[in-house]
Formats: structure tokens, C-alpha cells, sequence
């Protein structure tokens, strides 16, 4: 079998300012402008740096949960279930809480009950070899449902101690803010400077010879299914201390947000390419657009349908981008 | 001895028994669910999920997945209500034509982003599901159609026919289980899905347009959603942006899956889509009867998804390790 | 269509410009969600009345019901430094903490159609449509009238958790068991729709299957008692079942006029709305005072007391629509 | 049956994959009514050529004429309507489609919503089966079907399309002898109904019973055309391997060691049998065969990609016991590859994160990778391996195939195995860079490695090697020391005696 890769032996190198300046993240920045921009222009009061933090907590658990799905992604899988998890941890820890079990214990249920579900994803997706944006499909949909057996559509209270997380100012700066500033410069560490990183980005490019490089394929993308599955329940039990109460519908409809985040940020579909700050910098700029939009009471239909849109052009973009640097 | 095809054949039974075991247990603990009212009620419950699994099965034959169907129905639904309201005294019929149009036209734009820019159907449907229904909320300036502005004879069709009282939009959603009966089975297009899902590669070498039926399996699927669209007006009785359509996704690929169809693609028959959604049918009247609540729904679809995955892989396994030990 | 949006866009637009310099009072109400009809007659309550009294009205509602979809549309009126809040809220509470950060900007927050029962003290007043305690007993009076107060009766009712629903159940309870008038009427079962359509019409089927001697179905909820209806018109018993509740004229004029629903009940958010717009103005220029057993004036409403628990009822009794006055109200 | 018609005059045709000329000016005839066998060693360019006859390449150069005009054989659709069919090793099919679908699947029917005339369909493929006497019902999906049988509907699809050109390549690899006679009985009917057969094979006494002229091949050029009866096996063999021997002369042979790997007994059903060696430091040991021999299933086997059923491997001298990789790897074996672009490469990732993909402890000993010791490991492995590059986070697909492969080998130099298995490591390779990695090599041995060399090319063989087994089918034929080893000896063992008799 002869190969046919082109032979130039010397190929032009691509010049620094190129390397650094043609990549998705700053495609992300450069939209995280345009926003800000037209969010102050379409109302006066967008403009407030606490305002924008504040409204950044309603999705700052989501973000965290976005940013271990992109890692995931760039390992070529794909998880469409967190949401639904977060939702049935947050509501198993309150069920259990109710039932009068002491708080901390609940916590570390409602965590066990994130890792179970990852152990699910994992078992379908990687043991039994089927596409895991299908059994994903059918895990949101069971988890979902099984959150609203135990919640019924009852709201079970969560006790006053637990209750205002981002209430929480640290320097000014609500925690659950601060915690996913946290996350997103740890889990941007262990991808670009570590080993486990290194391999996952291996696995994403080319698993046959991530195999044959003697690389554990299977073991890294069932560890990651496991963190997405904890990381989830935490962010749900989070929601749950900041709402005060726990509905079966928390984060209905979550799972869109998180792709797209991880979309925007550059992270390319198949696996292989993709970054932490590329999804750390497309969380902020979701949440720039949604505020803008509700801040000057914009339809909801609106958000919808630039949600829609954004996470179409974010793919042709990613698609086309690694496509022609991939010559 | 073909192996393969007895458990295809053999599927399509199991289904059955499962449908008439799971009546009977019912049937046992509330006779009054054999009756032939109850099995109106069932057939009642089955026309919208029946023509979109229809059109979800070619979709996932062709080894695609299309998630923006609730949403198509949405919108299409939508917009022959607001024709009714804002015109009248049109003649009701052509509430049909206009509904199939607009849902293949958003079928067609979903078709032409997968083949053009080679995108992943899922993750485009995706963007899709909440495009459509963003525009769907748009269109509508947010306000529900009611009732009153829906024709009567429209409603009618929910309710009676001529052929034995049986309600027209089940005679509607038999029709198109036909239909896509002989355009699976007996034209080139059919057969054509079928060979692009079975062996994608192979297909253009074979002179398969992949492009062409791609393009059409999505019209198709969008058309079929349009249809759905104006029975749902007629068997609800009004349009509601934000929830008409809302799940109609997951509801039929639970359907689709457990009537056999593999999520691999090539593989899928009409008789077992069908036996599919009776069975979700039947599952979703009793509930109500047996006192369980409809909370539980949800946690019933996506289990089955999940079994019926793992029993489409078994299948496949038995059937590919038999073909191919490759090597040079 | 889009004119329609660009209008709206536009009037959104010269509102937020024109508040800052007229001294107004700036009135939000954020509504369960979008392409509820039931919420366009309110709407419409306040939009009239502003027209008439110094006040900016809005009106924003999440795209979809869930617990915590109204919360950002909350900060953003906040941010927007609105002096009213008035909600119909989706959840009792998951909203405490942004009604509390709302009122310490000093915004009044009132809940409207639906109280967050249990969280009483997160709201400076809730405007209901009606005294709800008497509910429960005008609909089981509805009923008996349509079923000469003898035979099996059920309730099909929206969400398990839903507070109103339970009290008006917990209301009809009580009506039958104690008020001899009712003696021979027994209430055999309540189900849940879930306010979703398709469920509703399962609820309702399984009702019919499981009691055939059932004489009267309540159902205290807009998307039940259209779609008890419907089942009760497509099978041609409306003279076995009477069917009746809480419903929207607009949406049951059909059933009224084939006779499918002799007659059912419900109050005017309209009024509600036109209420609430006064009592938030009123509240603002210091003319009224947020005490229990205060009273104050309202243009053709009367006068209003404010009860137990700074509730307010807009009207006392429930009003009663059938064939001969459903044509006269267009919400 | 000399001057039958002339059914294809293929001439001056060549093809260039990536700069590598790998056919330069073939002519040939083909006649009406022959059977006529290709015969060369691996990558001599018979597979290459019969793609072009069948539409999958486009010539570089040269042009086909088909009874007399001229034609341009575009796609492998283009082909099936001048009536040229292609059948694979594998042949690729719709596994969930029946098997008469699979027959007419693509043939001009109708626009799309055109009815399938199932009856006929039926009745046809039923009335091919008949006529290649083959019992399977048609009706049944191609799923679960034998390769024979596969093979069998491949060429019914060949007459259903009215192939007047049907070419197997390598057909009878896979089948048991009793397959082998009815395909022989079918393409000598094929022959008689006037039909032209390419049987490409490397089993000569199947080319001698079966055809009627032969072309051998050699590095991409046409040596030959004879009627089989008109030329002996031995002359066949010389014809295939003639070109006079380039020594390339090892600068010296190394001190041979102690044993670093012996295996004993080493099987995997269907792939290879009873494989047993020993392998000692500082010596290379090659690996002849032709296609389809199981060479490179014994490397996987070696390596844990594909671990062996039984049979025992020890590694300087201790039982091991490998099922995955990175068993193989902790023992000090290091295996490149075949197939560079799908099981070696990363191919968008930079050239250091490939070089040093390998060495995960070395570059990173706290988990941390350290880009002192990333960038000293790659930048010394890019000097000694003189790999040419613009810059280390260049894609390392933007580089040469040979600068690609370079980048492999020093992969597992980095891991300091004791024992290297390179598969085909000069494939695809210019010549220039092929007499470096010779030296590499070379040196590799002299350092005390135990090198184990899968090659097809007999001079890269004959003039690396101390010893070179030969093996056939997936059983060791032949044992041949440096000194007597010399390409007839290697391709006579090479080529499986047993393919009639086994």
C-alpha cells in the first residue's frame, strides 16, 4: 500500500503570528467583543460588571460541567447526558437529605448517584462498543425520567445552611464564578501540560495508533465518563444551593448549552482539536448573549433562534478552520 | 438456514408477543383495557408518532438521526394555524399541502448543512431543534391558535370517517405507514437508503447520488413532521408555540428503536416501526388506567432505548463476526 | 409576521429610552411563559390600565414553565431598576433569594393569579383572582347544578404540586363531605393532566373507563377542562358526563355553543391585571399603604381589602359563563 | 487461439503515487476468450494496474483501448458499463442487503422513485447462481455469507452488468481447495462463453492449471508475456525477481549476542501456525512472504495488538506474557508499523507530541510533561535521524512519507528497546531516504539490538539480514542463513506449494 502524502520535504512553515492569531479561541474573543458592543448598544443597563457576574452564576454550573465535556469531545466521544444528571443527583441528594440523612453523607450520595450514571455512559459507550451519542440519547432521557419519579414534580426544599452559594462573594467575585475560573485553569493544566492530556488529544487525533503507541484508549475515555458523571452531580447539587430548592425540570434543555459552548469554543466534532480557555472564553460569551438579550426584554423566541444559529455556524466554522489548516 | 433474517423476522415477532403479553397482563388487572374503546383510545394516542417514526426510520436507515422533527412539527403546525386565523375563509384542505411544504422545506435546510459542509446530522438537528423553535415562537409573536379559529372539519377528522367510524387521522397515519412500506421496499430510492446506510463508502463506488438521497430521506423527514404538524392541530384542536412538538423527538426515536431499526444503519422494517409504536401505545394508555403516574413516562422511554441498544448489538455481533477476519 | 416583531422590538427599545426621564412608575410582569393564552387577558388588564394611570407596563415570560426559567428575566429587570415586579410564579421556592435581592433595591414585588404559599414573606402583597377558599365550593355547586346533585363526580386537575389546585381540591373535599346539599354527589377520584394536553385526554379516557357511571367531571385548569371536553364531545356523551371547571371563554366557546359544556366558571385575569396596575401605582405614590385590612379604591372594581397575609381578591365570587353571556367576553 | 481478437491494448500506461513512480509504460493485449494471469512480487504494480483497467486509479500517463477504440475508464461506474469488473480480495458489499440486490445494486434503473421489479431481480440473480452452479438463496442478506460465497455473488454481479473483463485479484488466498476447484470450473466456462479473466495469484501451480498466457511484473515495469506452457516455474521466478543484486553492503555484522526473544509454537487460527524462533541481540532477522502470509499478524501477535491463542514467547530469557501493548513495551519490544498513515501517525498533532508519543514516563516523571526533556529527547532523535522539518510543532502530516517514518522509528528508538520489529519500514519510501534507513538499521544491530525485519523487497532482505525465514500461509516454509540465501531460494519458498494439495 503506498501512501500518499504530499512529500515536500520542507513544508513553509506556518509564521508565529499566524499560529497564534488563526485559531478558534480567538474567533471566541473576537465574538465575546462583538457582543459586549451590541449588548451595551441594544440596552443601557447591560453594561454593569456585577450584573453580568450575577447573571453569570445562573449557568456557571453549567459551564463547569461544559468544560469536562469538551474533554471529552476531543477524545471523540460525545456526552449529551450530563444535564439530566445534574438534575437527578440534585435530586436524589435532596430526596436523601429529606429523608433525614445528614447533610454531608447526602452530598456524597448525590455524588456516587453522578458517578453510577457515569459508570452507565461508560459501560454502553465503551465496553459494549455503541455509539455514544446514541446511548447519550437514550441516558438524558432515562435520567430525566427517573429525576421525575423521585421528585414527582413536587420541589423538595434543600436546608437553609446549604442554601446561597452565590450568595458567596469572594473579592467581590460570586464562588460559584470563582470555582469555575478554578476549574477551567486546572482541567486547562492536566490538557495541555500533562501526560493523561497529551494522550487524550492521541486518542481524539487517531485511536488506532494511539493503540499501537501502547496508549490505554479505553481506559482514559472510561475515567473521563466517570469525572463528567461526578463533576455533573456536584454542578447539579451546586444549582440546588442556589436555588434553595430541587425540581425534576432543573437544567431541562441544558444539554444544547453545554455542546454549544464546547462548539464555540472551537472544539472540533470528530475529536482531536479543541481547548479549555476556547470553551472557558464561549461560556462568557453565551452568557454576554443571553443576558443582552433578556436585558432588553428581547422575545425569548429571539435567544432561541440565535442560539440555534450560533451553534450551526460555530461547527461550519470549526469544520472549515481545522479543515484547511489541515492541508 | 439464514440466521440473520430469522432474528430480523424474529424481532418483528417478539414485539408482537410483548404487545399482546403486556395487553392481557393489563387486561387482567382492568378488563375494561380490552375493550374495543380502550383500543380506540391506543390507536388514537399512535397517528403523529406513527408518521414521524416513519419518517425517522428512513432517517436512521440511511445512518442519520434527525432531532429537529418536534420542532418542525412545531412550526408547520404553526403556520397553517396562523392561515386558518388570519385567513378564515380559505378552503381547509389546503391546510395539507401548505403543511407538507413548509416542514420539507426545513427538512430540505437540514439536508443541505449535512451534505454540503459533511456536518454529523445530530449535532445539526440539534442546532435545528431549537432554531425551528425559536422561529416558531417568532412567527406566532408567541401567541397560542385556539380552538375557535381551528376549522371544525379539521377537528372532525380526529374524531369520525366514513370507513367505520374510524377516525380519519388513523386511516391518515396507516397510509403513510404503506407508503413508506413501498417506497422502503419497492423503489430504487428505498432500496437505495438501505444500501447508503448499510456500507456508506461502497455507495458512491456502486453509483448511488449519496447527495441526492440524503437530501431527499431529510425532504422526506421534514415533509412527513409538516403533515404530523396539521394533525396535531386537528387532534389537540390548537397550536401552542412553546409545547406543540415539544419531546415528539424522543417519543418516536424510542419507538423507532425498539421496532428494530439499528442505530447502525441498513437495518429496518416498516412492520416493526409500527409494532414499535403500538407498543409505546399501549404502554402510555395504561398508565393512566393502572393509577401509575405519567411522571414515569420518561424513565420508561429511555430505558427502552437503552435494551433495545443492547439487543441491537447482540444481533450485529453474531451477524459481523461471521464475516470478515481481515488482515494482510 | 416580522413587521409584528420589529414593532414590538422597537416599542421595547423607545420604552427603556423614554423611563429615564418621565417620572412614571415602571411596572414588569413576567408571566409563566410564552403563547399562554390565559396571560394575554391579563396582559392586557395591565397594558389598559397604564394607559389610563402614570405607569410603563411590560411584559416578559420565559420561553418554557420550568422552576428556574424565570430567574434571569428577574435580575434583568432588576438591572432595568423597574420599581414593580408583579409574577405569576412557577415555582413556590426556587425564586426567594432574587425576590429578596429585588425588594432591597427597594422594587415591590407582587405575586399575581398564584401565590408562593410557604415563602409568603419573599412578596410584599399577591393579588388573586378570586377569594379562593370559596372555589372549591362554587365549582362543586357548578357541578351539582349541571348533575342534579346526585351521581359520581372526579376532578382532573393540572400538576400534583401546583398550590391553587390543592387548595381548591382540599376546598371541594370538604364542600362534599360536609354540606348536606351535596350528600348523595361522592367524589370518586382526582387525576392529574399535568396542564399538557396529550396527558390530560389519557387522564380523562382512563377516568371514563375506570368509573362508566361517572355523571360530572371538574377540572379546575384551562388545559383540562378543554381537553375533558374534547373527549366528551369526539365519543357524543355530553349528556351522561357534564363537564366543567375553570376555562378560558375563548377556548371553550365551541363546546358551549354545540352544548358539549353547558357551563363553567373562572374569573377575569383581565381584571386582574387592571387591579394589580392601580395597587402597584398606588403603593409607589404613597396613596395606598400595604397593610392587612387596609382598603382602597380600584375604577369599576370597588373598593378592595387587603386580607389575612396581604392578599387581595379582584373579584369575590367566581363569574359563571354559559350560552347566553360567552359571546360577550373576548379573552 | 494466437491472433483471437485483441479485447484491451493497454498502452505506455503509468501511475505516480506521491512522487513514487510505481507503473512506467506498461503495454499489453488481452484476447476475447483467455484467462490471463498477472504474476510479480508485492508492490511490483499488478494491483495497481488492474485498478486503473477498472476505474478506481486515473493513469498518469498512457491510454486503453477496448476493441479497438479508445475509452476513458473514469470510475469504477464507468467501468461496469464498459463491462470491466473489478472483484476484490474482500469483497465489498451491502451486508444488510440480499444477496440479489447486491447483484444489481447501482445499475441504471430508473429514476429514484422508479419500481423495483423484484421478480426479476430475483429470477435473474437465481438464473446466475444457476449458471456458476452455485446453491445460495438469493433471497437471504450478504450478512453471515462466506468469503467463497462472497466471491460467487461478486462475479454473478460481474455477468449481471454483462462484464465482458472480469479481474480477481488474488481470489483464491481465502478459499479451501474444494472452492478453489468450482471457481476454476466457472472461469473456464467464463473463458468459453468468450469472456477475457485476469487471475492475479502468486500460487503458480494454480496459474499453471488454470490460464492460458501470463505477464509477470517487476518494480512497476511489464518484464514479460508468455503462454503458460511455454515457460518453466524456475524461469518464472528468475523473470520475477531478475533485476541484477544491488548489494548493499553492510559496513560489518555485528557481534551476535544472547538470545533476546524466542517463541515457541506460536498460533492464532485462520492468521498463522506452530510459528517458533529465537532471536538474538545484535542480529536482524528477516521475514519473507507474500501477501496474505500472516507476517504481519505475527508482529501484532508479538506486540499484544492481536494476541496470539497459544504458544509461548519469552523475553530475555523469561516467560512473557503479552496482551496489550504496553505489556510488549515494559519488556523493551518495539513494533513500527505497516500501515503509516492509520496506525502510526497523529497525523494533525505537532512532530514532537509523535516522536516522544511513546516515552509518556521519560518526558513527563511526575506526570507533568516537561518541555526541557520533551524538547532535548526530540530535538536529539530529529539529529541523529537527520529528519528534515521546518519547524518540531509542525502537523507532522505536512511532512515526507520517509521524514514521517523516520519520526516513527525514533518514536520507539526513544523507548530503547531490546527487541525492534519493523513491518514494510521502507514502503512508500524514495530511494534516497531507503539506503539511510539501511544504515540506521545497520547500526541498530551493531548496538546490540535484536532486530526483526518484515520486508517484501528481497534485495533489502538479502543484504540486511543474518538469517531470513520465509514464511507461506501462515506457516514458516523455509529457514535461510545470510550465506546462502539468495532471491530464487526466497521466492521459491515464498510461494505456497500447498495451494491444490493443502
Amino acid at each position: 500500500m503506498t501512501d500518499t502524502t504530499p512529500t515536500r520535504e520542507m513544508a513553509p512553515a506556518r509564521p508565529t503570528w499566524h499560529v497564534v492569531l488563526v485559531r478558534p479561541e480567538t474567533m471566541t474573543l473576537l465574538l465575546i467583543i462583538i457582543g459586549l458592543v451590541g449588548a451595551s448598544i441594544l440596552s443601557p443597563f447591560f453594561l454593569d460588571a456585577s450584573y453580568i457576574m450575577r447573571s453569570f452564576t445562573l449557568t456557571a454550573e453549567m459551564s463547569i460541567v461544559a468544560l469536562v465535556l469538551t474533554m471529552v469531545i476531543i477524545s471523540g466521544e460525545i456526552d449529551l447526558s450530563p444535564a439530566a444528571n445534574m438534575a437527578l443527583s440534585a435530586c436524589v441528594f435532596a430526596w436523601v437529605q429529606d429523608a433525614g440523612v445528614a447533610l454531608p453523607l447526602a452530598v456524597i450520595v448525590g455524588l456516587l448517584a453522578g458517578l453510577a450514571m457515569g459508570a452507565l455512559n461508560a459501560f454502553m459507550s465503551i465496553r459494549m462498543q455503541l455509539p455514544s451519542i446514541i446511548v447519550t440519547i437514550g441516558t438524558l432521557i432515562f435520567f430525566r425520567g427517573l429525576a421525575q419519579i423521585i421528585a414527582g414534580d413536587r420541589s423538595i426544599r434543600v436546608p437553609e445552611s446549604f442554601v446561597g452559594i452565590n450568595a458567596v462573594m469572594v473579592f467581590g467575585v460570586p464562588l460559584p464564578v470563582v470555582i469555575f475560573v478554578l476549574c477551567a485553569i486546572v482541567l486547562g493544566l492536566v490538557l495541555g501540560t500533562t501526560v493523561i492530556g497529551r494522550q487524550i488529544y492521541q486518542i481524539g487525533t487517531n485511536q488506532q495508533a494511539a493503540l499501537h503507541a501502547g496508549i490505554n484508549a479505553k481506559r482514559i475515555k472510561v475515567g473521563l465518563f466517570l469525572l463528567l458523571g461526578v463533576v455533573s452531580a456536584a454542578a447539579g447539587m451546586m444549582a440546588a444551593s442556589r436555588l434553595g430548592s430541587v425540581r425534576y425540570d432543573l437544567v431541562l434543555g441544558g444539554e444544547l448549552q453545554m455542546v454549544l459552548m464546547a462548539m464555540l469554543g472551537g472544539t472540533y466534532i470528530f475529536g482531536g482539536r479543541g481547548t479549555i480557555l476556547g470553551t472557558f472564553l464561549a461560556a462568557w460569551l453565551l452568557v454576554i448573549v443571553s443576558t443582552g438579550m433578556t436585558v432588553a426584554n428581547l422575545l425569548p423566541a429571539i435567544q432561541l433562534t440565535v442560539l440555534g444559529i450560533l451553534l450551526i455556524v460555530a461547527i461550519i466554522a470549526t469544520n472549515f478552520i481545522y479543515a484547511r489548516t489541515q492541508r | 438456514m439464514n440466521l440473520v433474517r430469522n432474528i430480523l423476522f424474529r424481532r418483528e415477532a417478539g414485539i408482537l408477543v410483548m404487545i399482546v403479553l403486556f395487553c392481557i397482563a393489563v387486561g387482567l388487572y382492568k378488563p375494561q383495557f380490552l375493550t374495543g374503546q380502550s383500543l380506540r383510545i391506543i390507536l388514537l394516542l399512535t397517528p403523529l408518532i406513527m408518521i414521524g417514526a416513519m419518517a425517522q426510520m428512513l432517517v436512521l436507515v440511511g445512518r442519520h438521526v434527525d432531532l429537529s422533527i418536534g420542532s418542525m412539527l412545531g412550526f408547520s403546525a404553526m403556520v397553517v394555524g396562523l392561515m386558518y386565523r388570519e385567513f378564515p375563509d380559505l378552503w381547509w384542505v389546503i391546510g395539507f399541502p401548505i403543511a407538507i411544504a413548509t416542514g420539507a422545506v426545513l427538512g430540505i435546510f437540514n439536508g443541505l448543512l449535512v451534505t454540503i459542509f459533511k456536518l454529523p446530522s445530530i449535532i445539526v438537528t440539534l442546532g435545528t431543534l431549537s432554531l425551528y423553535r425559536g422561529l416558531t415562537f417568532i412567527i406566532s409573536d408567541a401567541r397560542q391558535i385556539n380552538r375557535s379559529d381551528i376549522p371544525s372539519e379539521l377537528k372532525l377528522m380526529s374524531r369520525t370517517s366514513p370507513v367505520f367510524d374510524i377516525p380519519w387521522i388513523i386511516l391518515i397515519a396507516f397510509g403513510i405507514a404503506l407508503m413508506t412500506y413501498v417506497i422502503a421496499r419497492h423503489t430504487q430510492l428505498g432500496r437505495q437508503i438501505y444500501a447508503l446506510g448499510s456500507n456508506p463508502e461502497a455507495a458512491p463506488l456502486r453509483g448511488i447520488d449519496v447527495t441526492k438521497v440524503t437530501l431527499v430521506v431529510f425532504a422526506l423527514s421534514g415533509a412527513l413532521s409538516g403533515l404530523a404538524g396539521i394533525l396535531y392541530a386537528s387532534r389537540w384542536g390548537f397550536v401552542n408555540p412553546s409545547n406543540t412538538g415539544a419531546g415528539f423527538e424522543f417519543q418516536v426515536i424510542a419507538a423507532v428503536v425498539i421496532g428494530g431499526v439499528s442505530i447502525n444503519g441498513g437495518v429496518g422494517t416498516v412492520m416493526g416501526t409500527v409494532l414499535g409504536v403500538l407498543l409505546l401505545g399501549c404502554v402510555a394508555a395504561a398508565l393512566p388506567l393502572l393509577g401509575i403516574p405519567g411522571s414515569t413516562q420518561n424513565a420508561i422511554y429511555g430505558s427502552v432505548i437503552l435494551i433495545a441498544l443492547l439487543i441491537d448489538r447482540s444481533v450485529r455481533q453474531r451477524g459481523a463476526a461471521s464475516i470478515s477476519r481481515g488482515g494482510a | 409576521m416580522l413587521k409584528k416583531l420589529l414593532i414590538t422590538t422597537t416599542a421595547a427599545l423607545a420604552l427603556t429610552a423614554g423611563n429615564a426621564f418621565a417620572e412614571d412608575i415602571d411596572i414588569v410582569f413576567v408571566g409563566k411563559n410564552t403563547g399562554n393564552p390565559y396571560f394575554d387577558s391579563l396582559t392586557q388588564g395591565f397594558v389598559d390600565a397604564c394607559e389610563v394611570i402614570a405607569c410603563n407596563f411590560e411584559f416578559v415570560a420565559p420561553a418554557t414553565a420550568e422552576a428556574t426559567s424565570q430567574i434571569p428575566f428577574l435580575e434583568a429587570q432588576i438591572q432595568r431598576g423597574v420599581d414593580v415586579i408583579a409574577i405569576s410564579p412557577n415555582s413556590p421556592d426556587a425564586l426567594n433569594q432574587v425576590f429578596d435581592s429585588a425588594r432591597e433595591k427597594g422594587i415591590i414585588v407582587l405575586t399575581v393569579n398564584g401565590d408562593i404559599t410557604g415563602n409568603e414573606e419573599h412578596r410584599d402583597a399577591t393579588i388573586l383572582p378570586t377569594d379562593f377558599t370559596k372555589v372549591g365550593a362554587d365549582q362543586i355547586e357548578m357541578v351539582g347544578s349541571l348533575i342534579g346533585y346526585e351521581g359520581e363526580v372526579a376532578i382532573l386537575s393540572a400538576t400534583t404540586e401546583a398550590p391553587d389546585q390543592n387548595f381548591w381540591i382540599e376546598g371541594m373535599n370538604e364542600t362534599i363531605a360536609n354540606d348536606p346539599k351535596y350528600a348523595n354527589m361522592t367524589l370518586v377520584a382526582t387525576v392529574y393532566g399535568d396542564d399538557q394536553p396529550e396527558k390530560s385526554t389519557t387522564e380523562m379516557e382512563a377516568l371514563l373507563a375506570n368509573f362508566p357511571d361517572l355523571k360530572g367531571v371538574i377540572a379546575p385548569t384551562t388545559v383540562g377542562i378543554a381537553a375533558a371536553a374534547q373527549v366528551v364531545q369526539s365519543r357524543g356523551i355530553a349528556d351522561q358526563v357534564k363537564v366543567t371547571g375553570l376555562g378560558l371563554p375563548s377556548e371553550m366557546r365551541d363546546f358551549v355553543k354545540d352544548g358539549t359544556v353547558d357551563g363553567f366558571q373562572l374569573w377575569s385575569p383581565y381584571n386582574e391585571g387592571w387591579l394589580a396596575s392601580h395597587f402597584a401605582v398606588g403603593l409607589k405614590n404613597g396613596s395606598m399603604t400595604n397593610e392587612v385590612g387596609a382598603t382602597f379604591e380600584v375604577p369599576n372594581l370597588g373598593t378592595i381589602t387587603i386580607n389575612e397575609g396581604n392578599s387581595i381578591n379582584t373579584q369575590s365570587a367566581l363569574t359563571t359563563f354559559n350560552a347566553d353571556n360567552i359571546d360577550d367576553f373576548d379573552f | 487461439m494466437v491472433d483471437a481478437p485483441k479485447l484491451i491494448e493497454a498502452r505506455g500506461i503509468s501511475k505516480q503515487f506521491g512522487g513514487v513512480e510505481v507503473l512506467s509504460d506498461i503495454d499489453l493485449d488481452l484476447h476475447a476468450g483467455e484467462i490471463h494471469a498477472l504474476i510479480g512480487e508485492n508492490g511490483a504494480g499488478k494491483s495497481t494496474f488492474v485498478k486503473i483497467l477498472a476505474g478506481v486509479h486515473t493513469p498518469t500517463r498512457g491510454s486503453i483501448k477496448m476493441n479497438g477504440d479508445a475509452v476513458n475508464v473514469t470510475s469504477p461506474i464507468a467501468a461496469q458499463e464498459l463491462g470491466i469488473a473489478l472483484i476484490h480480495q474482500e469483497p465489498v458489499s451491502f451486508p444488510d442487503l440480499s444477496v440479489a440486490e447486491n447483484i444489481v445494486m447501482g445499475r441504471k434503473g430508473g429514476g429514484l422513485l422508479s419500481r423495483v421489479p423484484w421478480a426479476t431481480i430475483i429470477a435473474d440473480a437465481r438464473r446466475y447462481m444457476d449458471m456458476l452452479g452455485v446453491s445460495i438463496d438469493v433471497t437471504r442478506p450478504m450478512h453471515g455469507l462466506s468469503i467463497a460465497n462472497q466471491q460467487m455473488v461478486e462475479i454473478a454481479r460481474a455477468l449481471a452488468s454483462d462484464s465482458r473483463l472480469i479481474i480477481m485479484d488474488e481470489p483464491t488466498a481465502p478459499l479451501t481447495p474444494r472452492e478453489v476447484d468450482t471457481l476454476f470450473a466457472i472461469a473456464r466456462q467464463l473463458r468459453d462463453e468468450g469472456r477475457t479473466i485476469i487471475f492475479i495469484s502468486h500460487r503458480l501451480e494454480e496459474v499453471r492449471m488454470l490460464c492460458d498466457r501470463l505477464t509477470i511484473f517487476r518494480d512497476g515495469s511489464h518484464i514479460a508475456t508468455q503462454t503458460v506452457a511455454s515457460i518453466p516455474e524456475d524461469e518464472i521466478i528468475r523473470l520475477m525477481i531478475g533485476r541484477e543484486l544491488k548489494k548493499y553492503m553492510r559496513k560489518h555484522t555485528a557481534s551476535i549476542g544472547e538470545t533476546a526473544l524466542e517463541v515457541s509454537g506460536l498460533t492464532l487460527p485462520g492468521a498463522f501456525e506452530d510459528i517458533s524462533f529465537t532471536l538474538r541481540k545484535g542480529e536482524i532477522m528477516g521475514l519473507g512472504g507474500l501477501v496474505g502470509a500472516g507476517r504481519t499478524d505475527v508482529a501484532r501477535a508479538l506486540f499484544g495488538i492481536e494476541p496470539a491463542k497459544s504458544g509461548k514467547i519469552k523475553v530475555g530469557g523469561r516467560d512473557a506474557k503479552i496482551q496489550r501493548p504496553p505489556d510488549a513495551i515494559d519488556l523493551g519490544l518495539a513494533f513500527v508499523p505497516e500501515d503509516r498513515a492509520g496506525h502510526g501517525i497523529f497525523g494533525t498533532l505537532p512532530v514532537e507530541h509523535n516522536i516522544t508519543a511513546a516515552i509518556p514516563g521519560k518526558i513527563a516523571p511526575s506526570g507533568v510533561i516537561s518541555r526541557a526533556l520533551e524538547r532535548g529527547f526530540s530535538r536529539k532523535s530529529v539529529d541523529d535521524l537527520s529528519i528534515r522539518l521546518a519547524s518540531l510543532n509542525q502537523p507532522i502530516v505536512e511532512l515526507s512519507g520517509g521524514n514521517q517514518q523516520k519520526a516513527i522509528l525514533a518514536r520507539w528508538l526513544l523507548t530503547e528497546p531490546e527487541v525492534l520489529i519493523l513491518d514494510e519500514p521502507t514502503r512508500g519510501i524514495d530511494i534516497g531516504v531507503k539506503a539511510e534507513f539501511y544504515d540506521m538499521i545497520g547500526d541498530l544491530a551493531e548496538a546490540g539490538r535484536a532486530i526483526l525485519l518484515i520486508s517484501s523487497e528481497l534485495p533489502e532482505l538479502l543484504s540486511l539480514c543474518d538469517r531470513i525465514l520465509v514464511m507461506a500461509e501462515g506457516r514458516i516454509t523455509a529457514e535461510i542463513p545470510r550465506d546462502e540465501a539468495n532471491q530464487e531460494k526466497v521466492m521459491q519458498a515464498a510461494v505456497p506449494r500447498s495451494g491444490i494439495a493443502a
